[in-house]
């Protein structure tokens, strides 16, 4: 399935809109006034986007720490995260969450998750409840190069393939997980193979190509979708920040990320062939400075939005206690 | 009213609700058996205690799920499933089984309503099965609801005979959080009249057992047929206790408590499980808090000791604390 | 390497002692006096045997709830096991493991365990000792089929490849999980193929056939003494009786355990081709004699020991405290 | 004397130990880090809090291991190395990730010596940051220790100093039993006097942090700092208290607070866990038993509330029991 001129248009907006948020993140972070630890995504837009493109409200994703670009990709409220970043009091989680929890299930966004490995278990009951209804939803799974050594995703591989359900697994390998480098920590250096090992189609593609992961998930939903049990796919991709803000990143050769915003920019990429898919580079300029807008109004708004009432600390626990 | 043991009641409620509600789907280990491998038949156990027997035959492998060995995926699942709609019963089999699959449990399900900002809840009821008596060893027979007690955002539910288990296990069904429900091995088999029909047990109340002057007793689970048997022995001497079996302890219907030590003065709290941060501590924290006025002696703690679960007989029965320990623990306080 | 005769008799007698032990305590539980549930090794032996024929003393190894035929191999104590299944005093654990729990450090049993995948974490950790101390010592993780799909195991798995320490994993494909088929619980239906993804050598083998283990044990070996971390084996086995005792294994078609009784009997088809390894018949009768006696000596022996003193219930649980 | 944080404190002790016995190995999750990767330093961060700093150039890949994301075989891997007769120190980095390895800290190393009848212990350290004040949210910010005191076989070890956790690591890195030691995020920069050489602080001897005579005050970790100054602050108006920071919970120094007790008749808990099966409930409940005659007030059980961790800075600090509420809390203690 070919996308549509609005379709990719659409796609870009919201790439750049990733990119934007967290480039701003990046500076606002450094006035304080934001409180916990924050994981940025700009760099992996084309993964949360190629993915989420071929998804509707009604198909899940679960996301983890690192888990703006999953949001913004499957329509959350951009002023409403940069209000729960912010931990203000309407933000999307009404500033409980975080960063780290930022969830709207009306989207199909089961949620960012700050313990690494715990999304792929939760996308597969999800997906438990697509088949069940079989209307043709599907899970999605995000998850890093460093989760997938975690027990729990494992065994959600597994289940998903002895279940046979639908959902995807979509592995973003940035390269680090934290300090540690990919070709440490997965043994055998390969992790669309170990998933396919587990029994389910999987492949590598490029991360920073909007195009080839779109791609890629179409060939994965399009399994899915026929009943045939989950998919897997790796997506090679690069973060130009550090693990968190503020992290030093000495684990990094020097000029690795100034090459990587070179080689690896999927904005960059887009433009180069939008030409070829019937997008002009004004348009493209044009969404830009929309984009920069909005943000520009998401972080006003959370600025101005008041804290949490202290009476909302203990709300929220049970539906009824 | 029919005479039903534990099991079948819980077997009752699950059968009646899946019916009613096609939300409700159960998923585990061999909790229907017989997937896969030679000829043999299909449902070929109904859960390794046979809680959820005839549900596959009677609700498809669609709603009645195998799985294979993989407590956090099994638990995820039932997360995920009850983010999406669903209304999903895991079952852990054994209660020890949380050291695998804790995580999902207690910081997902317990906490997704509280970070997503009160906006979606997670109706998922975990089965496990818990407590010594079988010589099981360290590893299968632990009690383990102190542990899931003290989170924040999970209900934690530990019937003590049928007819509550049955009620209770509805009430879990219908409830829009996270229920953690206990069952304890040795009750399984025990009898007790239960109803046919639907009905309901509410979370957050106590059951009065016993009614009694002299000493207020709190008791959990099979700690409440022992605390039964030391208290029927104690009315001989003219003894006579409150016995409150709190049913629920996530709620804990910790007024019902207060009232009866108010009229008592005296506290003998009863838990399998080891001392430290037990039920049994939780509760005699509480009487010492907001009840001190009304206590009169000291509280009496009678728990398993601080050790693992013993395996050979007379060990392990040493371990569990016995009518007659209870029945000392009540003389004692009526001493003071 | 080829086993010479005396090994070879010693291996036939160990896999007949553990048969006749687990054939006996089919027996004895059911008069009642055998406390908790107790799951029979019957029908693997060839496994265990084949496995620690190849190890010493100072080599470890971590066992499952089905724990006996490791003990046996590894050179546990038959009339001391015997006593700890009986829950006496003086059982090699004091009566306080049981069946589940049998241990014996000094003769490198790590112990049984009754959660499945607690061992092959433990197994790397004895592998990250045995690397440091350089001495070629080796670590063994036995598994069930079921087992190789909790969490924990894949991690081992990848932890091991990763620290390249000398573990292998013996995946015991006894065809069953509990009730539950492999063919349904393991997605890609290829326990070695699933390893295998992991990044180490795995291999398949004939678990009924000890030379088969044996061999297939020695390459693995090889493989791991010579500093390329760990490998695996899938053995493919059977289990004559139920998944613990009082199974009425209605899971299993009817004829099932009979025909495997003939086919699959490591037992008999050890005796097939004892007499090209120089062996004969008698000699071996001879070995079944002895080993009935060995158990017959070990069951009263258990029967006339004392059960634990209730002052034991307290201690052993810290070195001091 | 060299005025160290408590997170060097920390790293002092472990260079010392690693220096002196061989067997010592530490691994987790960046202990080192750089590992892999493009051409960055090969230590490039020493664990993600800087505790163990330097001790890969020191002693060695072999040593000082860094781990993919694998809690439980991390663990499980301590755990067998242990067996085998090394001394591992793994790290959990949060407490939190107990989730996802509960097993084998609490099924497989606090069983081991009791399962297999004393013949082997496990002498392993499992290092956890915990705690609030950083609005690292519900999955990073739990203190989590109640869930392990609760455990037979498992030493549980909470400074409140600099000073203390050196030396309790020390006795940690000696133990012949598993250790479980809790380290607060927000006392990692705290600095106070630490000696350079070796020295050790036993497990189960309380520390008497102020002494008093109207109230017990008993705090553990950050709340031991609270508390002193909740105490500074009502001295002003005569009151005077006992603080006691238990320094391990298990084993626990009950004597110590029982005698204090005795002479202040009156006690305040603070906890920064939520309130249920707390260790401020354990320690009520072995005073509400042991200590009855001695109290004149009810117990004051100071914690957080029953709800998880929130993000939002408000909320957050209103989560963490305050000097403020500290201060009231033992004001009303003084009241009755
Ligand atoms: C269970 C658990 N272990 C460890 C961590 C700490 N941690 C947070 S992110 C991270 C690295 C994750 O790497 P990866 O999956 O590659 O995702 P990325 O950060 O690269 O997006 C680690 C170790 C955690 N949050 N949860
Ligand atoms: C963590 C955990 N989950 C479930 C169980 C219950 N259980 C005990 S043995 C077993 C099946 C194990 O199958 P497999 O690994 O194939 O070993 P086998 O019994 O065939 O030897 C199960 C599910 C357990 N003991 N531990
Ligand atoms: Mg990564
Ligand atoms: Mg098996």
């Amino acid at each position: 399935m070919t996308l549509t001129r609005e379709a990719l248009a659409r796609a870009y907006r919201q790439m750049k809109t990733i990119r934007e948020f967290e480039e701003r993140l990046h500076l606002e972070i450094q006035t304080g006034e934001i409180p916990g630890f924050t994981h940025l995504y700009a760099g992996q837009e084309a993964v949360a986007v190629g993915v989420c493109a071929t998804l509707g409200d009604r198909d899940y994703i679960v996301s983890t720490h690192r888990g703006h670009g999953h949001c913004i990709a499957k329509g959350c409220d951009v002023a409403g995260m940069m209000k729960e970043i912010y931990g203000r009091r309407d933000g999307l989680c009404k500033g409980k969450g975080g960063s780290m929890h930022i969830a709207d299930v009306t989207k199909g966004m089961l949620g960012a998750n700050a313990i690494v490995g715990g999304g792929p278990p939760i996308a597969v009951g999800a997906a438990i409840a697509c088949k069940l209804r079989g209307d043709g939803t599907v899970s999605v799974a995000f998850g890093g190069d460093g989760s997938c050594n975690q027990g729990t995703v494992f065994e959600a591989l597994n289940l998903a393939v002895v279940l046979q359900v639908p959902t995807i697994f979509v592995f973003e390998n940035n390269g680090y997980s934290e300090h540690t480098g990919v070709d440490y920590a997965v043994g055998s250096k390969d992790i669309a193979g170990r998933a396919r090992a587990f029994g389910m189609p999987a492949e590598r593609c490029d991360g920073s190509d909007f195009h080839a992961v779109h791609a890629a998930m179409q060939r994965a939903l399009e399994h899915a979708r026929g009943g045939r049990g989950p998919a897997a796919i790796e997506a090679v991709t690069t973060r130009f920040y550090g693990h968190f803000e503020g992290d030093p990143q000495l684990y990094r050769a020097r000029d690795e990320v100034r090459r990587q915003r070179e080689s690896m920019d999927c904005l960059k990429r887009f433009r180069d062939s939008a030409a070829a898919h019937g997008l002009s580079a004004s348009e493209l300029d044009a969404l830009d400075a929309a984009v920069l807008a909005d943000i520009d109004a998401a972080v006003a708004g959370a600025k101005a939005s008041p804290p949490p009432a202290e009476a909302e600390l203990t709300t929220d626990v049970y539906s009824s206690y | 009213m029919a005479q039903k043991s534990m099991r079948d009641a819980i077997n009752d409620a699950l059968h009646l609700e899946m019916a009613r509600d096609p939300r409700v789907i159960v998923l585990g280990e061999d909790v229907s058996g017989g997937a896969g491998g030679s000829s043999g038949e299909r449902e070929a156990s109904g859960g390794i205690f046979g809680v959820t027997k005839g549900l596959l035959p009677k609700f498809g492998a669609g709603r009645v799920i195998d799985t294979p060995i993989s407590e956090s995926a099994i638990i995820g699942a039932a997360a995920g499933a009850a983010l999406a709609g669903l209304r999903p019963v895991a079952e852990l089999m054994f209660a020890d089984f949380v050291g695998v699959s804790l995580d999902q449990i207690f910081n997902q399900m317990a906490k997704f309503r509280y970070m997503f900002g009160g906006k979606t809840g997670c109706p998922a009821v975990v089965r496990l099965a818990m407590g010594a008596g079988m010589n099981m060893g360290a590893q299968h027979s632990q009690t383990i609801y102190p542990l899931l007690a003290s989170v924040p955002g999970l209900k934690v539910v530990i019937p003590s005979n049928a007819y509550d288990a049955k009620g209770l296990m509805l009430s879990a069904l219908r409830d829009d959080d996270p229920v953690m429900f206990f069952e304890h091995k040795a009750l399984y088999p025990r009898k007790g009249e239960v109803p046919d029909g639907d009905y309901t047990v509410p979370f957050g109340e106590a059951a009065l057992v016993r009614e009694g002057e002299h000493v207020t007793v709190v008791a959990l689970a099979r700690m409440v047929v022992f605390a039964e048997k030391a208290i029927d022995a104690l009315a001989k001497d003219g003894i006579s206790c409150d016995l409150i079996d709190p049913r629920t302890v996530s709620p804990l219907d910790a007024d019902t408590i207060l009232e009866s030590v108010e009229n008592t003065g005296r506290l003998v709290v009863v838990d399998e499980s080891p001392p430290r941060c037990s039920l049994a501590a939780d509760i005699a924290a509480i009487v010492a808090s907001r009840g001190f006025r009304s206590l009169r002696a000291p509280i009496e703690i009678v728990t398993a000791p601080h050790t693992p679960v013993p395996f050979a007989r007379e060990l392990e029965r040493a371990y569990v604390p016995s009518p007659q320990r209870i029945e000392q623990a009540i003389r004692k306080v009526m001493q003071e």
